[in-house]
């Protein structure tokens, strides 16, 4: 017998969710790791931030921070970043058709042709940049 | 093929127990039957006792959604041969106070369905003598797909925002509240705005995706809900750039 | 015992129950209205509804057509006042719920699509691709929400009509979550709960579908109309028994025998074309097409599956564009349930239990003969689908009914004292009862699902396609002889919550006395007539039976049957031409 | 009169905002910037050319951008990921300060380093 239930009351049972629901699918582990990029994010752009200074200060500055870049340790782990931050921009892009409508002479556009525009800008985008820092 | 296949089943009696426990049963498997079908045979042959909801065996009605092996599904539209050799564990719905066995309890669902008006809003209605509002297909091709969801609470289940914050309104209500904001013949767009742009609104969503995954019927909540954080968003920069805009 | 009153109740949150909800509403906001259903509104079976409802809305058509395919294809039995009010509101009705928000297909111009359906001169069949019964039953749902005197009590199963001083003051029910019995007391009562196809093995009827109202209405000493009269749908997918809409014909496909023949035009229903052809062919009413399936099974030209003798339903040379874009929901069927693609396969079919032309009878109010008790949707008979319902009729026939029976009762409800006291010891009596026979007993030693499936086979055997003298007797003994065993029988669940086998018992109760019924006057309807088939009397005898069966409950509990005329306003019976 | 509206919108566009930028940038920035060239896989242009570069007003303006929007990116995720990966709901306010305000806290610094350059 159940102590708790009395006749014609509801005694509904409520599952808890477990704290580390997150690791119970494989969708879950997806969905917080994907969430968890955002802190690979920060730390580029704080990089980036220190990169600009070193620049500016001039050669001296921006050979020492070199150097520390290019320690093994220090590599491996912006290796690590960079295909943090890669798996960042592809869960983004794929999920940005979702939200977009775009009308074209009132059909809707199908979502991989956006899908598509928006993998073409990232390549442009990288080429760009590339091309403005490596020089032609 | 293996003539039988164990049923794990969910079973909790509040009468006698306080927990729930599982419940083992060897059910033929034949290759037209559904779990909904093992299901049934273990009512009418095995263990009368055992409660859960089903009606239209069809798919449309909504009610048979359970968990069979940890995934949310409609039990009457997945053949127990997909799920071989076993053993096949079916549970209620996850998100929702279990009553008894593999029921579980929708007020709170039924509640949210309700608080986004999920109805046709005008400042002025036709008279029905005038016929029939104009709506070309294209119009009705823009709320279509939100129009499609029944109600099976799938989502619900997935969606582990919906377990950790009881208030958020969720999927299916508002792809719901967009199937009536989209739909031409609607007004009612600012109204449900005023629930839905809460934090327990849209904003609780953080795109987790898995309720367009199992919803059965392509509703693609999350793209509802996506598309109606970006309309409240633009809505918003319209209104603190162009304050004099009328609403 | 717990007891809440309301003005108007009504038992049932299909189609029928929320119009009628709706109407109660709009008639006398003052009035409190609550919606008693057995499952959640929207799990109604208003919900599998596929291939559209019928009303008059494009400028070749007229009102007498509409009539007129309703009463021949009902092979004269409609009473035609009935049908005329019926097709005077139905445009009207299908315009309010298109405000209310069902997204009907449309023309491109954005006016309202039809298409044709079986049995029809013209096409008026109003469409929501091929789930309009799920579009109609969530828009209705959905706009109740509007409306904040209509109070809900979802999963609470009615049990019995509260009738004192011959007037119907409520009902009592179970909430099924809690075990909890309840009497829930009003002026006026409408019955909106559907069919009972649960009463034969293969049906397209939900679960849910085990005719209730009926049998309570019969017990409560309302008469039951033309009960004998059930149809078969032509096209089910054998084993699950799911309807393959007919809409999937309208549009173009065909029937066709092992031999790919496509034999309707063997069966007097017109010549083959290669595009549909209106009233012929594969567009020729339900039961005669589903009587030219048999006729084929017989002479062996059917194809043999474990499941039965099928057809085959080919609708390949629509294409792919086609099937997507008017019967979508035929293809998620087929490849969900067939494991096949009608894109590319034939689909195999076989005529299946799909509707109850019989019901509880009324007026063309809703109004049945005992007082404060109303009824529409599939649970009434008005006498619209008389012998055999046209396709589409009964979505249209919810709304208009339902609407009606709505104003009638509210209008009803208006002019009553309260409901007296009394009723009270009466739903006391009905809880003891449940726990004595049910939930309390230990002597036991029948299974609810053993007796079920008997009676249905019997059913089917006795009643199916084809009857006669012999076959309905046989069914009868049996029938009388599970009502004996039910009496023995044993609940293995004794639990309080949400007590499912419960449930299944008492429906298992009514499905017997519906059997009962419609055996009673299948055996009493000595012609052939519509969807009522006697190999013994094969001919329409107009001089003896151009008359309704009423079925009442006698002292003894048993059926007695009496014949009411019908009421010929226009169209006297003539011959049922199709395909010519 | 509408009711009143949360500040959900200012940061989700935020969050937006950044995501797209960081998505479009931040690989080849990474990439290029801080792993290839300090290991001398690809060779940078000239440092006194990189100076300049990195002086421009117009660049120095769209960087400033990219970690703004970046920071912000990064708050409200790692909001939303507190308080529903750890279900810390009932410091939903307290967890807002504390994220919002680093990325504002960054953005300022930001905003002052690349002001001053050059
Ligand atoms: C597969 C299929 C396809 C169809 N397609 C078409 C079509 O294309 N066109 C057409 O015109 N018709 C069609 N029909 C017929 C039509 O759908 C039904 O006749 C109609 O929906 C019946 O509606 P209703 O409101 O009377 O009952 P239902 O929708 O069956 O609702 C009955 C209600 O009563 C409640 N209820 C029953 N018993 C109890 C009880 N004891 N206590 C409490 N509540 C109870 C139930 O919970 C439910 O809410 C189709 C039928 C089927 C089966
Ligand atoms: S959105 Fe899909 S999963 Fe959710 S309730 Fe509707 S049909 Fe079910
Ligand atoms: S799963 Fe939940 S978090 Fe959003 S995208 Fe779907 S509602
Ligand atoms: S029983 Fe209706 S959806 Fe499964």
């Amino acid at each position: 017998m159940n102590p708790d239930y009395r006749p014609y009351h509801p005694k509904w049972f409520r599952r808890r969710v477990p704290i580390f629901w997150w690791l119970r699918q494989a969708a879950y582990v997806k969905f917080i790791s994907r969430e968890l990029t955002c802190l690979l994010v920060a730390y580029v752009a704080i990089l980036l931030l220190v990169f600009v200074a070193a620049v500016d200060r001039g050669e001296a500055s921006y050979l020492a921070l070199v150097g520390w870049l290019s320690q093994p340790m220090v590599v491996a782990f912006h290796v690590a970043v960079l295909l943090g931050t890669l798996f960042h921009t592809v869960t983004w892009l794929n999920l940005a058709p979702m939200a977009l409508v775009v009308k074209v002479g009132g059909r809707r556009v199908p979502a991989r042709a956006i899908l598509l525009g928006h993998y073409f800008a990232w390549v442009a985008c990288t080429i760009a940049v590339a091309w403005a820092l490596v020089g032609p | 093929m293996s003539d039988t296949v164990t049923m794990e089943v969910l079973r909790y009696r509040p009468e006698e127990e306080t927990e729930p426990t599982y419940e083992s049963f060897e059910v033929p498997v034949q290759p037209e039957w559904m779990i909904l079908d093992g299901l049934n045979h273990i009512k009418d042959q095995l263990d009368g006792s055992l409660s859960y909801r089903w009606a239209c065996r069809m798919g449309v009605c909504g009610s048979c959604g359970m968990l069979v092996n940890g995934r949310p599904v409609l039990t009457c539209a997945t053949y127990m041969e997909s799920l071989l050799p076993g053993p096949i564990r079916v549970e209620p719905l996850r998100g929702f106070p279990v009553i008894r066995d593999l029921v579980g309890d929708i007020t709170d669902f039924m509640g949210k369905l309700a608080a986004v008006k999920p109805y046709i809003v005008r400042e002025e209605e036709k008279p029905v003598e005038e016929g029939e509002y104009l709506q070309t297909p294209e119009e009705l091709a823009e709320y279509k797909q939100y129009s499609m969801c029944i109600n099976c609470m799938l989502c619900y289940s997935a969606c582990p925002i919906y377990r950790i914050e009881p208030d958020f309104i969720g999927p299916a209500a508002i792809a719901l509240a967009q199937r009536y904001n989209l739909d031409s013949r609607d007004e009612g767009a600012q109204e449900r705005m005023d629930v839905l742009s809460q934090h327990a609104g849209i904003w609780g969503c953080t795109l987790v995706g898995e309720c367009s995954e199992v919803c059965p019927k392509d509703v693609d909540p999350a793209g509802a809900i996506q598309r109606y954080k970006v309309s409240a968003t633009v809505d918003f920069f319209k209104s603190v750039l162009m304050p004099w805009r009328k609403e | 015992m717990d007891t809440r009153v309301h003005d108007v109740l009504l038992v049932g949150g299909g189609g029928a129950g929320l119009r009628a909800a709706i109407a109660v509403a709009e008639t006398n906001p003052g009035l409190s209205v609550a919606v008693v259903s057995k499952v959640y509104p929207m799990r109604s079976h208003t919900v599998s509804a596929e291939g559209g409802a019928a009303a008059v809305v494009r400028d070749e058509d007229s009102l007498e057509a509409h009539a007129y395919d309703t009463i021949s294809g009902g092979d004269w039995l409609c009473d035609q006042d009935a049908v005329e009010a019926f097709v005077r509101e139905a445009t009207r009705e299908m315009v309010q719920l298109e405000h209310w928000g069902c997204p009907w297909s449309r023309q491109p111009d954005g006016r309202i699509a039809t298409r044709p359906f079986g049995g029809m001169k013209i096409e008026r069949t109003w469409y929501a691709a091929d789930k309009t019964g799920f579009h109609m039953l969530h828009a209705l749902f959905q706009t109740t929400l509007r409306y904040p005197p209509i109070k809900r009590y979802d999963e609470f199963f009615v049990t019995r009509l509260l009738v004192d001083d011959g007037r119907c003051q409520g009902v009592v029910a179970l909430e099924v979550a809690t075990g909890k019995v309840q009497a829930l007391l009003a002026k006026a009562v409408i019955l909106c709960s559907g069919g009972g196809g649960k009463v034969f093995p293969f049906t397209t009827n939900a679960n849910i579908k085990t005719g209730d109202g009926m049998a309570m209405a019969y017990q409560s000493g309302a008469p039951l109309k033309d009960m004998e009269f059930v149809q078969y749908h032509p096209t089910g997918l054998p084993f699950t028994g799911i309807l393959i809409t007919e809409a999937a014909r309208a549009e173009g496909g065909w029937l066709l025998n092992k031999d790919g023949y496509r034999y309707l035009q063997d069966y007097d229903l017109g010549t083959p074309s290669p595009t549909p052809v209106k009233r012929s062919m594969e567009l020729g009413p339900r039961d005669r097409l589903s009587q030219a399936f048999v006729a084929e099974s017989k002479a062996g030209r059917a194809i043999p599956t474990p499941y039965g003798d099928v057809v085959h339903l080919d609708v390949r040379h629509l294409g792919e564009a086609v099937i997507d874009k008017k019967i979508p929901f035929v293809r998620e069927l087929c490849l969900k349930y067939q494991k096949l693609d009608p894109v590319k396969e034939m689909i195999p079919v076989r005529p299946v239990v799909h509707y109850m032309m019989g019901g509880v009878a009324t007026d063309l109010d809703g109004a049945t003969p005992v007082a404060g008790l109303f009824a529409a949707g599939e649970v009434a008979c008005v006498s619209i689908n008389g012998a055999n319902r046209l396709g589409s009729n009964s979505l249209t026939e919810l709304l208009v009914f339902g609407a009606r029976a709505g104003r009638a009762a509210a209008r009803f409800a208006g002019a009553q004292p309260d409901p007296s006291s009394a009723l009270v010891a009466q739903a006391a009596d009905e809880e003891r009862r449940l726990h004595r026979d049910f939930l309390g007993r230990t002597d036991g030693t029948e299974r609810v699902a053993d007796i079920r499936s008997e009676m249905q086979q019997a059913m089917e055997a006795g009643a199916g396609i084809y009857r006669d003298e012999e076959s309905i007797q046989v069914a009868a003994t049996k029938v009388a002889a599970l009502r004996q065993r039910f009496r023995r029988v044993a609940l293995q669940d004794s639990s309080r919550t949400f007590n499912t086998e419960l449930v299944s018992a008492l429906e298992l109760s009514n499905l017997l006395d519906l059997a009962e019924v419609i055996l009673a006057s299948a055996a009493a309807r000595r012609e052939s007539r519509g969807a009522h088939q006697r190999t013994d009397f094969p001919e329409r005898d107009d001089e003896g039976f151009l008359a309704h069966t009423m079925a009442r409950q006698g002292e003894d509990g048993r059926p007695r049957i009496e014949f009411d005329p019908v009421t010929i306003t226009t169209w006297p019976p003539g011959e049922r031409v199709y395909g010519r | 009169m509408r009711a009143r509206r949360s500040r959900e919108p200012i940061l989700w566009a935020l969050f937006g905002g950044g995501g797209m930028m960081a998505a479009l940038f931040l690989p080849v920035l990474l990439g290029v910037l801080l792993v290839a060239a300090p290991m001398g896989w690809i060779e940078l242009v000239a440092f006194a050319d990189l100076q300049v570069l990195v002086r421009n007003p117009l660049v120095r303006l769209g960087l400033f951008g990219l970690v703004f929007l970046s920071f912000f990116h990064w708050a409200h995720r790692f909001r939303y990921t507190l308080y529903d990966g750890l279900q810390l709901s009932h410091l939903n306010e307290l967890i807002a300060i504390l994220t919002y305000g680093v990325a504002t806290a960054l953005s300022l610094t930001a905003g002052y380093l690349l002001w001053s350059i050059g």
